[in-house]
């Protein structure tokens, strides 16, 4: 039942992804610094990095649940990336719908815990700590968003999301989806861990959070996974709200504009603290959420 | 509304009955509560009997010269013959306890015979 | 202050339930004829039980159940003042002698008060009275002689098998009448055996109401005078 | 199905538990005891797999005449999915307690349980459904009361307040429809409403006591104050059948009213809709989802394992209850599987707790701490759980949460639909906040010598964590069971692929590409170069070494923050209430005696007088 | 053997209560066994009564003095009556075997007497067909009631007793009241030619006469605002009368109460006296249930519980249906074999332990295992929980009385049942779980067997309650069918 052609599309597009994801890390600190009026580092920074770290000679390991933590993050989250229908590639997204999708974007998290947490460093145990805290604040908006857009469009499997978009136009046009489209987005800092809502690596207070006994091979494949997941989540904003693309490079841009828009966000605000997030979340999102909701109900 | 108009033995007997639980329920030493306790008996006897009379009739004693024409209703008396005896039973057995209860308590007055509550 | 409103309250209450209960008697008219089960009795009861004195019959024969009932709720009295002032060892109250006119009168008058008491329950089918009247006055001539002296106490030993004699006697007739008769309590005496049919209105008439009535006269006697004792004798506390 | 004849099908299993029970109390020899135990969980599960053809396509009936009642009981494809689920958790529990507790008097009791929680699921007429979930309450009651007179006393109270509202239900139907059986009492009921012959508060009345009933048991907020309590301090593994089994008898009485009884189905149309959706049931969907939100918010915050998992049952049971309460097809299927999974891991839950008191001896969170060196079988099925709880994708658990959500976003109930999402992080973060503190981090120094599960135990674990894989990779399997009974327009294409008007699941190919993904990350991992293993102990801690005493840790009040977020919530809470209430009934209590019985023979001659008064006034009038 | 050797049920106890004083001098033990042998014979003629009445089905009319009702007195011994006279008997004789440990204060022959005349005024109370004799045997039960409660001689015993005194004269003087107003108005005592005549008497006076007799026997029968007495005549008497008076006693009285409602239920203002007794039952079963509360005491905490089951039977009578009744008389059955459990092993372990609060019985699962778990058998009974007795007659209670339209009462009663669950489970706890002194208490043979009996007893009513119902279906129908009562009396056409 192994159709090669699926497998086929489905390396090409995990190597792709590989690759675009380092380059908007890239992209993103570039940005960054030119925003504070530094050059920055080049755009392909990570991708040396990344190979540096594989190449160290030996790194340090607290047993094997600290290993399996990030290779289960990463092995999600190619998972997750197989399930979003990519520019005109439907990979695997016929079997499982939003949900599953949506779910799967979360479960990373799960697989960087495990690992922090066997560390056995109490500032990873903070990060971990932060990390569910922000992830429980935010997960009410961003029901409400992904609610409003399936009563909307009234169903959940991603391609006939696309489908639906190209024939009646983007979500954003709709205008209750618009405020989903809103409250999406101030979800969407807080999924990447970018600035107003970075608490959980926090690099100043508590040095790099979960990561913080991250070395060698194993910062490698969290940095991997982070690419990856980043090129997944903005596929699938992309898919939610500005109708998929039918090529990939009419996907590239549309993933460039939300990355930018989030990195414009990210350079201008401060860090909430943990509990001002959570109510920032239950008040303001929460809202907009609940009227976008009721709108298309 | 009317006023009922009963018979003056009725009338002595019902307010014989209507002073004894007076006396019980305003008095406060026992041996007078047991008093009116006797006091109600004897009235419900005397309502008893006067139920049976008939007028101008004769005690039930069918000797010469009185038929069953002439005698009284006889079931209220011979009733109440036994109702009187269990008036006296249940006096005494009272007198016994109160008895008792001056032995232990010291005092008749029922105020203080209060250790059984709640 | 509270003893008054408790006096009106209760004062008011009893006017009502006065009313009320004169208004169930206005009823039941006083001096009317309503007899049913009356008439019946006072029409048949010198055929059917050979007495003269209706109610005695009543109380006796046709009733007979609930004189039983009653000859056992005064023998519950007896038993209860016993149990109740019952006391290891006891003696007389009695501090001062009655006065001579006491004592000799009492001396002199005890046998004929109770030939007196003996004379009523023994004549019950004739005359008004019966056991219970007779026994009382048995119990009178006892309690003449406690006023009398301070150290008179009756014969325990007697009296209380008496008691019980007379208690066991009164249901031995009615057993004896479930034996011959099928029925208990049946007057076996003017039923079957159809004593004294000749001479009604006279001694020895009546069926088995005298035999009981005796019973009932000794037995109630007896337990008067017990109940007299223990409510005079207090306990000797060593 | 030769080998059980069927006439003694339903009669095993109702009884058997409850004679073995009896046994195991009586011959109170230490491996007598849990051998018979053992057996009489296991009759009802042989019992009942060996009639599943006959009980899916027909139905086996059985009535026993007590001459005051006939007690009527059938074996239909829905009450053996609820006995299934039950047995399956009964010998799981068995299993447990032959490790965990050493006295015929837990055997009897929970065994009395499982006989009354089986009486309930095969019942078919009122009052042996009343019989047995007396029977219930009272063997989990006493199970509880060994242990805190306090929590006992409070779970009795409740549960037979739910029970004798029952009882006021059964009566009122009884007295308008004449028959105690469910089918003649709703199709009577059903005419009745129609002709108006019974008035619409009449209905009202009926469905808030079996709302009441029912409530109770499966733990809706108002009143799920017993359960943290009767949950917490009892034996843990007989509380894994107490909470995944007898909180399902609530949720079976919610499908007794809503399906089993179809005329009641003409009670909640009697009762109108309130836009859009009937009366009834949207109040049953927002009980549950009052539950789910405000049972997991409450979970996340405790410090003691067995109060963290009992919050957690109320709020999955919460779920079920909201599922049944949107009330089309893809929910009500949802419900049902959600049955079936939350059975499967809160049990694995509670073995697990017992098997980590069994062995530490502690149960509050700053105790624990690195044990998954310790005891790595346990820690295994406890990442199992973790990860059915959580609703990770190849477990059961996500295939039924998964099923809830598309019920609830379809029927068009967008606010309630939101509290799955909250519900569902919380149950992440508070399922996370178990595994760090019990497994990960420091060791404190008393737990070194801790040894594995003892071997029944474990066997207990892997029964209940098989179905939690199984289910998760192959949800078509229960679903096409669930279909057999409920009309769910859930289509099974095929044992590992289900889908839903709006949307499909393919467990299957989740997982494989799952498992290709971690192929890949794994290359990666190789690629490196092989890491060092070193000891907890040696972290970058900016300097400071780590030390037995100076060991920062943060098990303690894992989510501070969130209890500073919600100190606004946190000030009302249900227990108190209920507390102060209990109270004050004893005082009036007290009150009541002092004033009437006080003892002075007046004012009872006055209260005689009073009485002669008021009918005095009567005859007056 | 024809019929009218029932009257031997009233005749045996009479001969051995006289006979009593003349065996004085043997001793007080060789009084116990006397007692025993009589309330043994009484079982045995109650049995053969109990056979003869249930295979023949018709009742026994025993005509005392041989003369038909209503001239004479008849026993009218029914279905009920049968099947009364045998509980009474048999708990009597249970309690003769308690009274040997338990009852050691002097006069044992007086509490032979006593106690043979407690057995003989209830089965004459439960046996009579005539409202006069009723009042007298009510008298004999209540005179004895007040002589056996001050008989520990204690000043709360005489306490006690005079507030049962005073109150029960009152109630017994206006009884006698409402039978002088019913004979004025009819002319005749006998129960059925009453009820003949019920539809044609004054209505003014029935209404009075009536009520009258219901308020009399009201006080008897404990119900709400006239229980006052009930507690503290349960916890001053001695353990075995305590036991006679909740299985039997307050039983007859509740079952005169009901048989006269019943039998005029022509009469005018018949419902409104319905309604009333409903009302009064329900707050009987309010009132004594949240007054055990609390309770230090356990024999009063259980003399609580069982006068808000008496108060749960007179709600069942009142409803006014048939069911109502039968469920009733099942729960009369049930509500005896509990109580005299319960008051059996209470007493016991007073007698044994040396008081009843609740302190001396914590640990009592260690310290007396039989009895203890007698107890908790008896207290889980009395909750009503499945499998037991009680659970039965209680579902059909509340379900008569709401199809009878008295949904709010239940309502009530079931709360007040939810409080009576907490202090008894209250109790079983620290029976089980309290501390405990650490010395073992040997319990006495017969007193075990008898728990055990009565154990199992409620354990096969509780199981298989078949039999039982079908024996209270009956005993039901008996009370409530009142035009079949008229037919089986053989009245004789007196009158005009």
């Amino acid at each position: 039942m192994f159709d090669w052609r699926l497998i086929l599309d489905a390396i090409g597009i995990l190597i792709y992804a590989l690759i675009v994801g380092f380059i908007f890390m890239g992209i993103e600190r570039k940005a960054m610094a030119r925003i504070q009026r530094r050059i920055g580092p080049p755009i392909y920074q990570p991708i040396i990095d990344t190979l540096k770290l594989l190449g160290k000679k030996e790194s340090v390991s607290h047993g094997f649940v600290y290993n399996f933590g990030p290779v289960f993050a990463l092995g999600v989250s190619i998972t997750a990336l197989l399930f979003i229908p990519i520019a005109n590639f439907q990979l695997f997204s016929s079997n499982a719908d939003l949900i599953v999708v949506a779910y799967l974007l979360e479960v990373p998290m799960l697989g960087i815990m495990l690992g922090a947490m066997s560390s056995g460093n109490p500032y990873s145990a903070l990060g971990v700590q932060r990390g569910l805290l922000t992830m429980v604040a935010m997960q009410l908006p961003y029901g409400l968003a992904i609610i409003a857009l399936v009563q909307h469009w009234g169903t959940f499997k991603l391609s006939q999301l696309v489908a639906l978009q190209q024939l009646q136009g983007w979500s954003i046009t709709v205008p209750a989806l618009a405020l989903a489209f809103i409250v999406f987005d101030i979800v969407f800092q807080a999924l990447l861990g970018l600035e107003p809502f970075d608490i959980i690596t926090a690099p100043a207070e508590i040095s790099m959070g979960p990561m913080v006994e991250y070395g060698g091979k194993h910062a490698a494949l969290l940095f991997t996974q982070h690419a990856v997941q980043l090129f997944a989540e903005t596929a699938f904003f992309a898919v939610l709200f500005f109708g998929g693309a039918s090529n990939l490079l009419d996907l590239f841009l549309k993933q460039l504009l939300v990355l930018f828009i989030a990195i414009f966000v990210a350079s201008i605000y401060p860090r909430f603290t943990i509990d001002q997030a959570a109510k920032f979340f239950w008040k303001w999102p929460t809202i907009i959420g609940i009227i976008a909701v009721l709108l298309t109900v | 509304m009317s006023v009922p108009h009963i018979g003056l033995y009725y009338f002595g007997a019902l307010s014989l009955v209507l002073v004894g639980i007076y006396g019980v329920l305003v008095k406060k030493n026992l041996l007078k509560i047991l008093i009116s306790l006797s006091i109600v008996e004897t009235g419900v006897n005397l309502l008893l009997i006067s139920v049976g009379y008939i007028t101008g009739r004769s005690a039930p004693i069918l000797s010469e010269g009185i038929g069953p024409k002439q005698a009284v209703d006889p079931i209220p008396q011979a009733l109440v013959l036994t109702a009187i005896v269990i008036g006296v039973a249940t006096t005494a057995m009272a007198l016994s306890v109160a008895i008792t209860l001056y032995e232990k308590y010291g005092t008749l007055n029922i105020e203080e015979i209060r250790r059984l509550r709640g | 202050m509270v003893s008054v409103l408790k006096r009106s309250l209760a004062i008011i209450t009893l006017l009502i339930i006065g009313y009320w209960l004169a208004q169930g008697l206005a009823g039941v008219p006083f001096g009317q004829d309503r007899m049913l089960v009356g008439k019946y009795y006072l029409e048949n009861v010198k055929a059917q039980t050979g007495a003269v004195n209706a109610v005695t019959a009543i109380v006796v024969n046709y009733r007979g159940f609930d004189t039983l009932g009653e000859v056992t709720v005064l023998f519950i009295a007896s038993t209860g003042v016993g149990a109740l002032l019952w006391r290891r060892k006891k003696r007389r109250t009695a501090k001062t002698e009655g006065s001579v006119v006491l004592r000799t009168g009492s001396e002199l008058l005890f046998p004929f008060i109770l030939m007196f008491g003996t004379y009523i329950f023994i004549h019950g089918h004739l005359t008004p009275g019966g056991g219970f009247p007779g026994g009382a006055t048995i119990a009178t001539a006892f309690l003449i002689l406690y006023m009398a002296f301070v150290d008179y106490e009756i014969p325990h030993r007697l009296f209380e098998p008496l008691e019980g004699l007379a208690g066991m006697g009164y249901v031995l007739v009615g057993l004896i009448g479930l034996a011959i008769g099928s029925y208990f309590l049946f007057d076996w005496i003017w039923q079957t055996w159809h004593w004294g049919a000749a001479n009604l209105g006279r001694l020895f008439s009546g069926g088995f109401i005298p035999i009981i009535y005796t019973l009932i006269g000794l037995k109630v006697g007896t337990e008067l005078s017990g109940i007299v004792d223990s409510m005079l004798t207090e306990e000797v506390r060593e | 199905m030769t080998l059980v004849p069927e006439a003694y099908v339903v009669p095993l299993t109702l009884f058997s538990p409850l004679v073995f029970g009896v046994l195991a109390w009586l011959f109170d020899r230490d491996w007598v005891r849990e051998t018979l135990g053992v057996i009489g969980a296991a009759v009802p599960l042989t019992v009942l797999s060996l009639a599943y053809e006959k009980a899916s396509s027909g139905t086996i009936s059985y009535t026993i005449d007590t001459g005051v009642f006939k007690l009527h009981f059938v074996l239909n494809s829905l009450s053996w999915y609820f006995a299934f689920i039950g047995a399956l958790v009964g010998i799981a529990m068995a299993f447990g307690l032959s490790s965990t507790s050493r006295r015929g008097y837990d055997w009897l009791f929970s065994l009395m349980s499982f006989t009354g929680v089986m009486g309930v699921f095969l019942a078919r007429d009122f009052v042996s459904l009343f019989l047995f979930w007396e029977l219930m309450t009272f063997g989990s009651f006493m199970m509880v009361l060994r242990r805190n007179r306090h929590e006992s006393l409070k779970y009795f109270v409740l549960s037979v307040i739910g029970a004798y509202s029952m009882l006021l239900a059964i009566g009122m139907v009884y007295a308008k429809t004449g028959t105690l059986d469910y089918a003649m009492a709703s199709q009577t009921l059903l005419l009745l409403t129609k002709m108006g012959g019974v008035s619409k508060a009449y209905v009202d009345t009926i469905f808030a006591l079996f709302l009441l009933a029912f409530g109770v048991k499966a733990g809706v907020v108002p009143l799920h104050v017993w359960a943290p309590g009767a949950y917490g301090e009892n034996d843990q593994s007989y509380t894994s059948f107490f909470s995944g089994v007898l909180s399902k008898a609530g949720v079976y009485g919610f499908i007794i009213t809503l399906f089993v009884m179809p005329s009641l189905y003409g009670i909640y149309f009697a009762m109108g809709t309130f836009h859009g959706h009937l009366t009834g049931t949207y109040l049953i969907a927002w009980a549950g989802a009052v539950t789910v939100v405000v049972a997991s918010f409450l979970a996340v915050l405790q410090e003691d394992i067995r109060k963290l998992l009992a919050y957690s049952s109320v709020g999955q049971v919460g779920y079920i209850i909201l599922a049944l309460g949107v009330f089309n097809g893809v929910a009500v299927g949802g419900a049902m599987f959600h049955v079936l999974s939350h059975a499967m891991f809160k049990g694995l839950f509670w073995l697990i707790s017992a098997a980590l008191i069994l062995r530490t001896g502690k149960t509050r969170f700053e105790d624990f701490g690195g044990l998954a060196e310790k005891m790595p079988v346990t820690f295994a099925m406890a990442l199992i759980a973790v990860l059915s709880l959580a609703g990770i994708p190849p477990m059961a658990g996500f295939a039924s949460k998964w099923l809830i959500y598309e019920g609830a976003i379809q029927a068009h109930m967008p606010l309630v639909a939101g509290t799955i999402f909250l519900g569902s992080a919380l149950a992440f973060a508070y399922v996370v906040r178990f595994l760090y503190a019990v497994w990960f981090g420091q060791r404190p120094s008393d737990l070194d010598d801790v040894r594995e599960a003892p071997l029944p135990l474990l066997v207990g674990m892997t029964v209940l964590a098989i179905p939690n894989i199984v289910f998760g990779i192959a949800p078509g399997l229960a679903v096409r069971l669930i279909n057999r009974f409920f009309n769910t327009n859930i289509t099974v294409n095929s044992y590992y692929s289900i889908s839903t008007p709006t949307g499909t699941y393919n467990a299957l190919s989740v997982t494989l590409v799952l498992i290709v993904g971690l192929a890949i990350a794994g290359l990666v991992y190789i690629y490196g170069a092989n890491a060092r293993k070193i000891k907890v102990t040696n972290t970058y801690q900016s300097g400071n070494p780590v030390t037995e005493e100076y060991n920062l840790v943060i098990r303690r009040n894992f989510y501070r923050p969130l209890a500073e977020a919600l100190d606004f919530w946190l000030k009302y809470s249900w227990d108190r209430f209920y507390e102060r209430l209990a109270n004050l009934s004893e005082d009036f209590a007290d009150w009541l005696r002092e004033g009437f019985y006080n003892g002075n023979v007046q004012s009872y001659s006055w209260y005689l007088a009073i009485i002669l008064l008021i009918l005095a006034i009567w005859g007056v009038l | 053997m024809n019929g009218q050797y029932a009257s031997l049920l009233v005749a045996l106890p009479l001969i051995s209560a006289f006979f009593v004083p003349l065996i004085k001098g043997l001793g007080g033990r060789a009084i116990k066994y006397y007692l025993t042998l009589i309330t043994a014979l009484q079982a045995g003629v109650a049995a053969w009564v109990f056979k003869t009445v249930y295979t023949t089905g018709k009742p026994i009319i025993v005509m005392a003095g041989g003369w038909r009702p209503p001239v004479g007195i008849d026993l009218y011994i029914g279905h009920f009556a049968a099947l009364f006279v045998l509980i009474v008997a048999l708990v009597s004789f249970f309690m003769a075997i308690f009274s040997f440990d338990s009852v050691s204060t002097e006069p044992t022959d007086k509490y032979a007497m006593l106690f043979l005349l407690l057995m003989l005024g209830a089965t004459g109370m439960i046996a009579t067909g005539d409202i006069f004799n009723l009042f007298v045997f009510m008298e004999i039960t209540s005179i004895t009631a007040y002589a056996l409660t001050a008989y520990n001689k204690t000043g709360e015993a005489a306490e006690a007793a005079m507030k049962y005194i005073v109150l029960g004269g009152i109630g017994s003087s206006f009884f006698l009241i409402g039978i002088t107003l019913i004979y004025g108005s009819t002319g005749t005592l006998n129960m059925a030619q009453l009820a003949q005549l019920a539809g044609s008497i004054n209505p003014t006076v029935i209404k009075v006469g009536l009520s009258l007799l219901v308020f009399g026997l009201a006080v008897e029968a404990e119900l709400f605002p006239l229980n006052a007495w009930a507690p503290d005549a349960y916890q001053a008497a001695p353990h075995p009368v305590t036991a006679m008076f909740s299985a039997f006693v307050v039983k007859a009285g509740l079952y005169a109460l009901a048989r006269l409602v019943y039998l005029f239920s022509h009469a005018a203002g018949w419902d409104f006296i319905l309604k009333l007794l409903v009302i009064m039952a329900t707050l009987t079963v309010f009132a004594a249930e949240f007054s055990a509360l609390r309770q230090r005491d356990v024999k009063r905490m259980i003399a609580y519980s069982s006068i808000s089951q008496v108060g749960l039977i007179a709600l069942a009578l009142s409803v006014g249906s048939q069911l109502g009744v039968q469920a009733g008389v099942f729960h009369m059955i049930n509500h005896a074999v509990v109580k005299t459990l319960l008051f059996l092993t209470v007493g016991y372990v007073g007698v044994k332990v040396g008081g009843t609060g609740i302190e001396n019985f914590s640990g009592l699962g260690r310290k007396m295992p039989l009895t203890a778990f007698a107890l908790t058998v008896g207290a889980l009974a009395a909750v009503g929980i499945p499998l037991f007795n009680i659970f039965w007659s209680k579902v059909w209670i509340i379900i008569a009385s709401i199809e009878q339209g008295y949904a709010w009462e239940a309502g009530v009663v079931l709360a007040a049942s939810v409080v009576e669950a907490v202090y008894y489970l209250r109790l079983i706890h620290t029976m089980w779980f309290g501390g405990w002194d650490g010395m073992r208490i040997r319990e006495s043979l017969p007193l075990g067997t008898i728990a055990l009996f009565l154990v199992l007893l409620i354990l096969a009513i509780g199981v298989y309650p078949n039999p039982f119902w079908t024996l209270a279906k009956s005993a039901g129908t008996d009370i409530f069918n009142v035009s079949r009562y008229i037919a089986n009396v053989p009245l004789m056409g007196v009158g005009p």
